[in-house]
């Protein structure tokens, strides 16, 4: 009986100090997997997985806080991808956070405008250009679609516009038999 | 030298140990949906298993003993955890993606039960230290190589107009079912 | 649509057609040596085949008629019916038949999509299932101690009788290669075995024609250019040499490269079952790899393993490594080449 | 004589070139308007730079050149600009661009023409000319010619290939235009090679067209070599075609300048000579019509000039339905024919059900692999087609989408009838599109995060202030107690 215990225990110590040594000499500082999400997000900031900007959702993704479904703007194309580099099954966007739309960027009415600058304190991306009592205009450039500016406005001067389609951004489709044959 | 030899051939072909002794199945198919994940777990499982079959073999000689004999499975378990949570630490710190893509695969190796089956095998077929190296070695091989060959047929799959109640698992259940039975062709090359 | 709006008027089901064609040379010699009973079980396994099929292509709401046409369920049919004994029981053929289209097929997404060569899925399954029936094959009639009409093989093979007296070993015999392994384990010399009844030239008596009628449908399906010249190449010269270096090392125990050659599925292998494009590489380099492997291991399963012949195990394993083998060979592109 | 190399694959489709070379080139008459589309060229489309109602003159620039890689545009007859505003343009898509209409006002006026001699100038003045004058690659590909004809700092470009092969079935631009305009082409490649630099210049055209090669090699005299080179789809490639002259292999995303060739369309030599030596810009070219017409032949055509308007020239036979820009291999489909001609414009094929009828139901790829046998990219199109089937854009460029040069072979060969090309495109320009949704989420993150950080020092240096303002005024506090 007194072999046994001595013999586990001594082979329990051995591990555990072996282990505990691999820990401190293979220490992983910081988590390169949460760029390699956030590479994958949109960048829309927007705020619609329910966290501020789309690098907390990175960290809460690979911390697993978060599900790999909670972002509209990427739609079920980036649900897919991150799917692919997290090795977990596909799930289908979460309806709670929103719906995937088409491309769109904001549009201010500009006769309505009042220039009160609440907008551009709430885009993420300084997409705004204006000053206090002067009309402000959207850098359709520099605007990710996010809709943040939307809700501060006091006299409702900005719609979404979808992204037009032309000749440079035009794509050609999947050819359309797939579905009967193939 | 000719029964090492036998020894490498029958564990990685003949007696395969995944589609021929049907054993550790969970991450055959848990970790062929892709080619990279499937050569990372073949090398982390070659690793686990030809450090596991060498270390319990020295343990139950050496160690344990005819008297101790009776806690054989409970010390293979310990020392094939002990390799596995080592592993998982140098996993992580070499390869943050695969260490990602492996999840919840990479600690349960420890019950795989191949890795658990070789050493038990290894002591019932009375194998000297070198003969349980080598089947321990070309069990992992025998693993990988249809882990790796697995993962090549899944990728292609992905794109193939599978029925829907097939997809996925079940198509690759089947597949499996094929390969075991092109694998029995192998039966008889080595006595 | 896009372009090119021209197409060249060549179809799946005329390559199919083709395939077809060139086999009939070696099913004539067949039904000239060994009887017409492998004609009634090709009939069999194509009207299953194509039932099979329809019902599959139902089942998956795909159209029916164009994939019926496509000519590759009867192929399937034509290859796994020349593959086992002729005189098989009707729901052997039907089983090996039903299990390759429907499972090895279509539980893929039908023609195109398996990554396993359906026919020799339907041979492995009949052999691992039914080992007596699958090598019960009918002696050339030149050998055999009596010969069956049409009327008493669709007798044996759809009620299992005999005409009266007769006893099931006057007509079958195990095919040459079983033959030579078993007389060898029972260590008889080599050039005693080959002197017996069955045997004829080069291969078995029969056999060495059928062989040498699937060289000619092989040579003709080269010219049309619906296969190409790696795979047949690769995979009988890989047979001949190592069955040279094995009868160069020990001629009393392994039979020359010829006898390889010209028995048992080595060449039906060679251009009609590795050739199938679907389930086996498509880079020049990967056939050359994927023949020679397959006829290394059929050598070495039909010498050392336990089973009769070995070109269907062989055909499996090397599908099983197809992928590999194809993402491992790239040729390299336009202007990229070293 | 010349050892020519070969290239992988290369198909023969049927040459239908016969009927559209009956005829010399026609002049065609003035059309009631022209509707002239400013970007016509790879690169960024050219700016307005005339009004509406303003009258202009032939060969009078009405859109500038902007940005590195650009051409102007230019009148092609004198008229009034009757609107500048989006119409249709050929394209696939269907869509509209920024175009400038004129109605031509029958005088033809043209604006005074300075030809230069290109031989005592500085080689940049002539790029410059050549960009003002609209001189962009006339074999379909339109990209900017004076950028392919600046040699580099270092770079040497040994040969100049002239590209006469003109390998896709049905166009005969210029077969025609080498039969009768020999000396003008090579006169153009002499300004070309002295711009390059060029050791040599070696004209490469497909032995179908005895004629025009009779007529380069007579204008050709010994400086310059004039090479058949055998009837093979797609030998008029550019990259099959410097292979199959030079032996050398141009990669994909690599220039033809770093390896010591250059490659230009005859039609663009003939340009080239005309922008130089007579000072006249790109306003017409010479347009193949043919296909289900009663009368096919080879228009010198307006730049503008509405497609329909030609083949009602050439009177289209019953049974017409669409028609075609381009050759039936990489052409495309019109979304109408209404839309005017452009410099890209090198054939019109008028459809019917008889020439081009609808192909078969496609099967599934069976992996026969003639495809990959045809492909003069060296490429495995069953692969490529797996991948952009099942949507996996990534593995599909892993195995070289990209290289693909979407001449149509792999679809033409193909027992299945499968559309390959249009596969490749369709996967190309999801990547593409993936690739531009990329950069600007690259941009986005960077501004956030430097959003992020500016409002943070600005809340810091708020903080700060205010606490020093405090600290201020409680010292001030403390010294009114204190005195």
């Amino acid at each position: 009986m007194l072999d046994a215990i001595l013999v586990m225990s001594g082979l329990a110590l051995f591990l555990g100090s072996l282990l505990g040594y691999a820990s401190i000499r293979f220490h992983v500082q910081g988590n390169a997997l949460v760029e390699k999400i956030d590479a994958i997000l949109p960048q829309t900031q927007c705020a619609q997985c329910g966290f501020p900007g789309c690098r907390p959702y990175a960290e809460a993704i690979a911390e697993g806080r978060a599900e790999i479904n909670q972002c509209p703007p990427g739609g079920e194309a980036n649900i897919h991808k991150l799917a692919d580099l997290l090795g977990v099954e596909f799930k289908s966007l979460n309806a709670k956070h929103g719906a995937e739309k088409p491309k769109s960027v904001a549009f201010i009415d500009e006769n309505t405008c009042i220039g009160c600058t609440l907008c551009i304190q709430a885009c993420p991306v300084d997409a705004i250009s204006g000053a206090p009592k002067h009309m402000h205009t959207i850098l359709s450039q520099e605007c990710t679609g996010c809709e943040l500016c939307i809700e501060p406005c006091p006299v409702d001067c900005i719609s979404m516009v979808p992204v037009a389609v032309t000749v440079s951004n035009w794509k050609w489709k999947a050819p359309s038999y797939l579905q009967e044959a193939g | 030298m000719e029964s090492y030899l036998l020894i490498l051939v029958s564990t990685v072909f003949v007696n395969n140990i995944v589609l021929v002794k049907i054993l550790g199945l969970c991450p055959f198919m848990g970790v062929s949906k892709k080619l990279e994940a499937a050569v990372g777990m073949g090398a982390a499982t070659t690793f686990v298993l030809t450090l596991g079959s060498g270390s319990s073999y020295l343990i139950s000689k050496y160690l344990l003993g005819p008297d101790l004999s009776y806690l054989t499975t409970i010390s293979f378990i310990v020392v094939i955890a002990g390799i596995v949570q080592f592993t998982e630490i140098v996993v992580k710190k070499v390869s943050p993606v695969l260490y990602q893509v492996l999840g919840i695969y990479l600690p349960l190796i420890t019950t795989n039960c191949a890795v658990l089956g070789i050493p038990l095998l290894n002591l019932q077929e009375k194998h000297d230290f070198v003969q349980s190296l080598l089947f321990g070695m070309g069990g992992a091989v025998g693993f990988s190589m249809v882990l790796i060959l697995f993962a090549g047929i899944r990728e292609r799959l992905e794109a193939a107009d599978v029925p829907e109640p097939f997809r996925g698992g079940s198509i690759a259940m089947v597949t499996a079912g094929l390969m075991s039975m092109a694998f029995m062709g192998f039966s008889g090359l080595v006595k | 649509m896009s372009s090119p709006y021209l197409s060249q008027p060549s179809s799946v089901s005329m390559i199919m057609l083709k395939v077809l064609c060139a086999m009939i040379p070696a099913i004539a010699a067949d039904a000239w040596f060994f009887g017409p009973a492998v004609l009634v079980t090709i009939c069999l396994a194509s009207i299953t085949a194509l039932c099979v099929e329809a019902l599959m292509l139902q089942l998956r709401n795909r159209p029916v008629l164009p994939f019926l046409m496509d000519g590759s369920a009867l192929l399937t049919a034509w290859l796994l019916a020349l593959s086992i004994p002729p005189m098989g029981p009707w729901w052997m053929i039907v089983t090996g038949t039903a299990f390759a289209i429907a499972i090895s097929k279509h539980l893929y997404g039908g023609l195109g999509n398996n990554p396993f060569n359906p026919a020799m899925v339907g041979y492995a399954v009949l052999i691992i299932s039914f080992p007596v029936q699958m090598t019960q094959w009918l002696a050339p009639e030149s050998v055999a101690q009596a010969h069956l009409g049409l009327g008493e093989v669709l007798d044996y093979m759809f009620f299992h009788i005999l005409p009266q007296g007769m006893n099931l070993d006057a007509v079958t015999s195990a095919t040459p290669l079983d033959t030579l392994k078993t007389q060898l384990h029972m260590e008889r010399p080599i050039g005693e075995i080959l002197s017996m009844p069955i045997y004829g030239a080069m291969g078995g008596k029969g056999g060495e024609w059928m062989a040498a009628a699937y060289l000619a449908g092989g040579l003709y399906l080269l010219q049309q250019r619906i296969i190409t010249w790696q795979v047949p190449v690769a995979f009988l010269a890989s047979i001949f040499a190592i069955s040279g270096l094995f009868h160069l090392a020990d001629s009393a125990h392994h039979a020359g490269p010829f006898f390889h050659l010209a028995s048992g599925a080595s060449m039906i292998g060679a251009f009609f079952i590795l050739t199938d494009p679907v389930t086996g590489p498509t880079t020049p380099k990967g056939k050359l790899l994927f023949a020679t492997g397959a006829g290394i291991l059929t050598y070495l399963i039909r010498t050392y393993g336990n089973y009769p012949d070995g070109v269907a195990f062989a055909t499996l394993l090397m599908n099983i490594c197809v992928p590999l083998i194809d993402a491992y060979t790239q040729p390299p592109v336009f202007g990229k080449k070293k | 004589m010349r050892k020519l190399f070969h290239f992988n694959g290369g198909v023969h489709p049927p040459q239908h070139k016969v009927e559209s070379v009956k005829d010399p080139i026609r002049k065609p008459p003035l059309p009631e308007k022209l509707v002239i589309p400013l970007h016509q060229h790879i690169g960024t489309a050219a700016k307005v730079a005339v009004m509406v109602g303003e009258r202009v003159l032939k060969g009078q620039k009405i859109g500038e050149a902007t940005g590195n890689v650009s051409s102007a545009i230019h009148a092609p007859t004198s008229g009034k600009v009757l609107e500048i505003g989006n119409f249709p343009v050929a394209h696939p898509s269907g869509l509209s661009e920024l175009c400038v209409t004129i109605a031509p006002d029958g005088m033809d006026e043209a604006a005074p023409f300075s030809p230069v001699d290109p031989f005592s100038m500085d080689p940049a003045e002539i790029r410059k000319i050549l960009r003002d004058s609209g001189v962009v690659g006339l074999g379909g590909a339109v990209f900017p010619s004076a950028i392919k004809l600046n040699p580099g700092r270092e770079k040497q470009v040994r040969t100049l290939v002239l590209n006469g092969a003109e390998c896709e079935p049905y166009i005969t631009c210029d077969d025609l235009l080498m039969r009768e305009r020999a000396d003008e082409i090579v006169k153009g490649a002499q300004i070309m090679r002295h711009l390059l630099h060029a050791e040599e210049v070696i004209v490469g055209i497909e032995d179908n067209k005895p004629e025009a090669i009779a007529a380069m090699k007579q204008a050709a005299g010994d400086e310059i070599e004039v090479v058949a080179v055998p009837t093979l789809y797609p030998g008029g490639g550019a990259k099959q075609l410097i292979r199959v002259l030079t032996g050398i292999e141009v990669p994909a995303g690599e220039r033809s300048t770093d390896l010591g060739v250059q490659c230009f369309n005859v039609a663009t030599a003939y340009t080239v000579y005309r922008a130089i030596a007579c000072g006249e810009p790109v306003t017409s070219r010479i347009v193949t019509v043919t296909g289900n017409v009663k009368n096919p032949g080879n228009y010198e055509a307006l730049i503008g000039t509405p497609m329909d308007f030609l083949i009602g020239l050439s009177e289209p036979l019953e049974g017409s339905r669409g028609a075609l820009m381009g050759g039936p291999m990489m052409g495309f489909d019109l979304p109408s024919v209404s839309v005017p001609v452009v410099k890209a414009t090198n054939c019109i094929i008028v459809k019917s059900e008889k020439l081009f009828p609808a192909p078969p139901t496609p099967m599934p790829c069976i992996r026969c692999g003639r495809c990959a046998a045809s492909c003069p990219a060296d490429l495995q199109p069953q692969e490529l087609y797996w991948f952009a089937k099942a949507g996996n854009f990534g593995k599909a460029q892993e195995y070289s989408l990209f290289d693909c040069i979407e001449c149509g072979c792999c679809s033409y060969v193909c027992p299945s009838h499968i559309p390959l090309v249009q596969f490749y495109r369709y996967a190309k320009s999801e990547i593409w599109a993936q690739e531009r949704e990329k950069k600007s989420s690259d941009i986005a993150r960077v501004r956030h995060e430097f959003r992020i950080e500016r409002t943070e020092r600005e809340k810091r240096e708020k903080a700060e202030r205010l606490a020093q303002k405090a600290a201020q005024t409680r010292a001030q506090i403390k010294a009114e107690e204190n005195s």
